[in-house]
């Protein structure tokens, strides 16, 4: 369970784990837009993002080869398209186009990676994303593994019987409809959970951590080193 | 003694028709625990969703002296503290501290002070090393501990725990079983388990078909109904 | 089709954004309008239910294996804006965690698939539920998928990712493909759903609105046509031939094919209005 | 005799970096039956998924003298039968009678046989009455038989079984026991009960953190790891 070990990465407590989610929110969006609007022509500025993250990575204190293969679940689509554009004569624009869904995917794990998902929720929401919203991440996350789970016994328990032979179409509907069931099931019981606990049809929300001015030093550190990168190469 | 519940002619039918209880009278003192038996499907579970208004049949609900209503129904639930069969259901915020502070903040305690009773109900249950932790990577076992925090976290008077103890290894079933009989609070304990009902209850209740069909000592009714298997 | 970062120019990426995040807002306002308090849950554990779901595999024809992608079933049962509102959180879950679409192509992500596709769901289910179940769910999961597909197609062409003639049409017949499968996986889905519990699955709105329903539809698909005819129109012969792409002329051409998009959805909107104030006048 | 189950060094590691096995050594007797112990963790059920192949360490494993590999993995897994866990999670037609059925229509039965031998097996675990019903609406002891009922109608020569009384009340508890007493196949139990174990099976294996730490006799064993709680 591939978001399980980013759970876990999540959790450490390197300087750049210590950082206000806000600020590597922030810093994150930088990093995104710069990259996405250099000129393919400018392959340096592409090597110095890559080491920018690199430092960052080391920094965090995670394994660099593992979020490397983790973003790199992105190449097959962007290779598909890099082909394409190469074909078409463009070799630059190829390259470019998978450096940047590379390094894009790179960033985004490397925020995930050092920020649990209560933080970077939480910094989504200051920053006005409708609460609904936010429940419902938080809601999708914390049963995903175990609908998933329930799903894996049940085609488990299907292979088992030789559903390869017969496991046919009625078979898949059957599959997802227990399973929608079951997941109907578990939302009318997790909701009595919360009536029993006092809930009245609204989340209390607990006390944002301050920023501070470490976090204001990180985000501005960030800031200028993509300008920095974007205009001089 | 004063009761803390008594209910009289419960009765309760599912929207799909299945009439799940039929007219049950029951009551348990202050301070008592109590054990409920019966078989599958006998409408233990749906019993026990009534006790803090989460189902609402016909019949009379007493709580503390309040009668259940609309007007109580807040009240109530935050006396009554059920931990259900699943913990899964019932551990249902980010991580176990937020989880667990979830109930104080709806009783309208300041986001400081429910975190510090947070802190010291989880440190009570064992588990004050896991405060940051996300509940989905727990054992069964933590599982049930921060579950059965989360309930005391709201103080309740009277603690009902659905099968509490399905899924858990020997030691983590002694550990737990010592913690409730630390507690002080009344208990409406719902369990298959006759070993379990003995060492935490003195009086059992048996369902049957959605009436109670015997009452009494425990030891004796585990014996009436031949309530054991080895 | 999720969009990975680095492949929408920035005009495209970050007019979608803007777009996207004020409808989201909408969405979320009038999920927790129309929804009680326990659907909070229900929600999040629906969310969680498609991901598992996906990984169901339906054998669909010899050799060919699909799953569930879920929009259309989580419009039939959740009604629109809930399943909006679900699929726009997976989204964010899939871009961040899950290196499935881009951050800033997020904008992008949420209006091809939890704004348009379950528009298109929507309205599908609403303007033939009545006279056929059935098919209206077919043609939910069918049009949510083709919606959902086409738009991105169109969005990748504008912003100037070169194609040649066959990758576009084998795209097009990909998207055909997938869109039948999706729409005879739901309506599958949806029945065996039915079979456990009726209630779960809400019927279709009266239909005393279905005019409106057409027209929107209609509206809609226009759109998506509009997109990619905009996205092939300017130098799209050019580009259908397998010719390079004048690379300096790409902010002209997204601009004209976002205002020839504008245009089509402001004349179908107006068309739905003038329509709709004569039905009620 | 001849060995239905034999397994060296089988290490497993899940694809998030969790290493549940480390190392087993097992062996099944013809006919024998055993009962696999240890703390929730500890790698029973990792264990047991490994027995008909459905997920795939290192290490060898043989059943009925046929090492386990692509080419013979179909063969073992209609010899070695599964009963999960939680049976929910098992039953996934919409109809019980289907359910029992969808095994025998995969090994090649017409269906008139397949209904016949799901008929059959029904009467066997004394769930003849339901064979219409949908299994998501059984109680929890006959979502258990239909189970096994799926389980049998492979004619597995081996059962394994993980957990097989959780959520069961008392005399439905019996009557399961019963039944698997009956049953001539070899099995594997995993549980958390003591008395279940000593009524099934005579030698038994304790896991901890992926390997066994202890082995013998049942009655031997439970009091070396004071697997009892009462
Ligand atoms: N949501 C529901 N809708 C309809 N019927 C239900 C529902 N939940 C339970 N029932 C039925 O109500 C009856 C009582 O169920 P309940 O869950 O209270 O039994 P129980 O005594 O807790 O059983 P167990 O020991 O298996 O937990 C059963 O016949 C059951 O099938
Ligand atoms: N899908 C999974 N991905 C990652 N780790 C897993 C997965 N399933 C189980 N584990 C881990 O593997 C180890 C062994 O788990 P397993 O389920 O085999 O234990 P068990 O002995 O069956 O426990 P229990 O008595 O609680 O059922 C545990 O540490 C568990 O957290
Ligand atoms: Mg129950
Ligand atoms: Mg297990």
């Amino acid at each position: 369970m591939h978001h399980l070990v980013i759970d876990r990465w999540s959790r450490g407590s390197s300087s750049l784990h210590q950082r206000d989610p806000r600020a590597k929110l922030a810093a994150l969006l930088v990093f995104l837009i710069v990259l996405s609007t250099t000129r393919p022509a400018a392959q340096w500025a592409f090597a110095a993002y890559a080491i920018m993250l690199i430092i960052a990575v080391h920094s965090a204190r995670l394994p660099i080869l593992g979020l490397a293969g983790r973003a790199a679940l992105v190449l097959p689509f962007s290779a598909t398209f890099a082909l394409l554009t190469w074909w078409s004569g463009d070799t630059l624009r190829a390259l470019a186009l998978a450096e940047k869904s590379f390094l894009s995917g790179m960033a985004a794990l490397l925020l995930v990676a050092t920020t649990p998902l209560t933080g970077w929720t939480a910094a989504l929401e200051s920053w006005r994303a409708p609460r609904m919203l936010i429940l419902v991440i938080q809601f999708v996350y914390r049963y995903l593994f175990v609908i998933a789970e329930q799903a894996q016994r049940m085609r488990w328990a299907a292979v088992c019987r030789g559903s390869h032979k017969t496991g046919g179409f009625r078979l898949a509907t059957g599959l997802v409809g227990v399973l929608f069931a079951r997941s109907w099931q578990r939302a009318d019981g997790i909701y009595h959970a919360m009536l029993a606990r006092g809930f009245r049809g609204r989340f209390v929300p607990a006390a944002p951590a301050p920023f501070r001015a470490a976090d204001a030093l990180f985000f501005s550190a960030c800031l200028a080193g993509c300008l920095a990168v974007r205009i001089l190469l | 003694m004063s009761k803390a519940i008594q209910i009289r002619g419960l009765r309760y039918r599912y929207p799909d028709g299945t009439q799940a209880l039929n007219g049950i009278d029951f009551h348990l003192d202050a301070g008592e625990s109590v054990a409920l038996f019966g078989a599958n499907g006998s409408g233990k579970t749906t019993f026990v969703m009534h006790l803090n208004g989460l189902l609402r049949g016909e019949g009379s609900i007493e709580v503390c002296s309040m009668p259940l209503s609309d007007e109580t129904l807040e009240q109530i639930r935050s006396k009554v503290g059920v931990v259900f069969q699943d913990s899964d259901e019932q551990l249902f915020m980010p991580t176990v501290l937020e989880d667990v502070a979830f109930g104080p903040l709806n009783l309208g305690l300041s986001p400081d002070d429910a975190l510090t009773r947070a802190r010291t109900v989880l440190k009570r249950v064992g588990m004050a090393h896991a405060l940051e932790r996300a509940p989905y990577h727990l054992s069964a076992g933590e599982k049930k501990r921060v579950a059965i925090a989360g309930v005391l976290a709201m103080d309740p008077e009277i603690l009902v725990l659905d099968e509490p103890t399905t899924f858990l290894d020997p030691p983590t079933r002694r550990d737990l079983l010592t913690l409730l009989r630390s507690l002080p609070q009344a208990k409406v304990v719902v369990t298959h388990d006759a070993n379990l009902a003995r060492a935490l209850t003195t009086r059992a209740v048996f369902f049957d078909q959605g009436r109670i069909a015997g009452e009494g000592d425990v030891i004796e009714l585990i014996q009436r109904f031949h309530w054991e298997y080895s | 089709m999720h969009i990975p970062d680095g492949f929408l120019s920035t005009p495209v990426w970050a007019t979608l954004d803007v777009v996207s995040a004020p409808a989201v807002a909408w969405v979320a306002r009038r999920a927790q309008r129309d929804t009680q308090d326990h659907r909070i849950p229900l929600l999040g554990v629906m969310g969680a239910f498609v991901f598992a779901a996906q990984m169901v595999n339906f054998p669909v024809g010899p050799g060919t294996s699909g799953h569930l992608v879920g929009g259309a079933l989580l419009t039939v049962v959740l009604g629109p804006a809930a399943a909006s509102l679900v699929l726009t959180a997976i989204l964010v879950l899939q871009a961040l965690i899950f290196q499935d679409g881009g951050v800033l192509a997020l904008g992008a992500n949420v209006f091809n698939m939890a704004l348009a596709g379950v528009a298109a769901a929507y309205l599908s289910y609403r303007l033939w539920g009545q006279a056929s179940r059935s098919g209206a769910i077919f043609a939910a999961g069918a049009l949510s998928v083709m919606t959902s597909a086409c738009l991105a197609l169109g969005q990748l062409l504008i912003s100037g990712v070169p194609m040649t003639g066959g990758v576009f049409w084998a795209s097009l017949g990909l998207f055909v493909v997938s869109a039948l499968m999706e729409g005879a996986i739901t309506v599958g889905a949806v029945r065996a759903i039915e079979r456990l519990n009726p209630a779960w699955v809400a019927g279709p709105q009266p239909a005393s609105s279905r005019t409106v329903a057409g027209v929107a539809l209609a509206a809609l698909l226009l759109v998506v046509l509009g997109t990619l005819i905009a996205s092939v129109a300017p130098d799209g012969i050019q580009r259908l031939t397998g010719q390079g792409v004048d690379s300096t002329s790409w902010p002209q051409r997204t601009m004209g094919g976002l205002a020839g998009i504008a245009m089509i959805f402001a004349l179908c909107y107006l068309g739905g209005k003038l329509k709709s104030r004569r039905r009620s006048a």
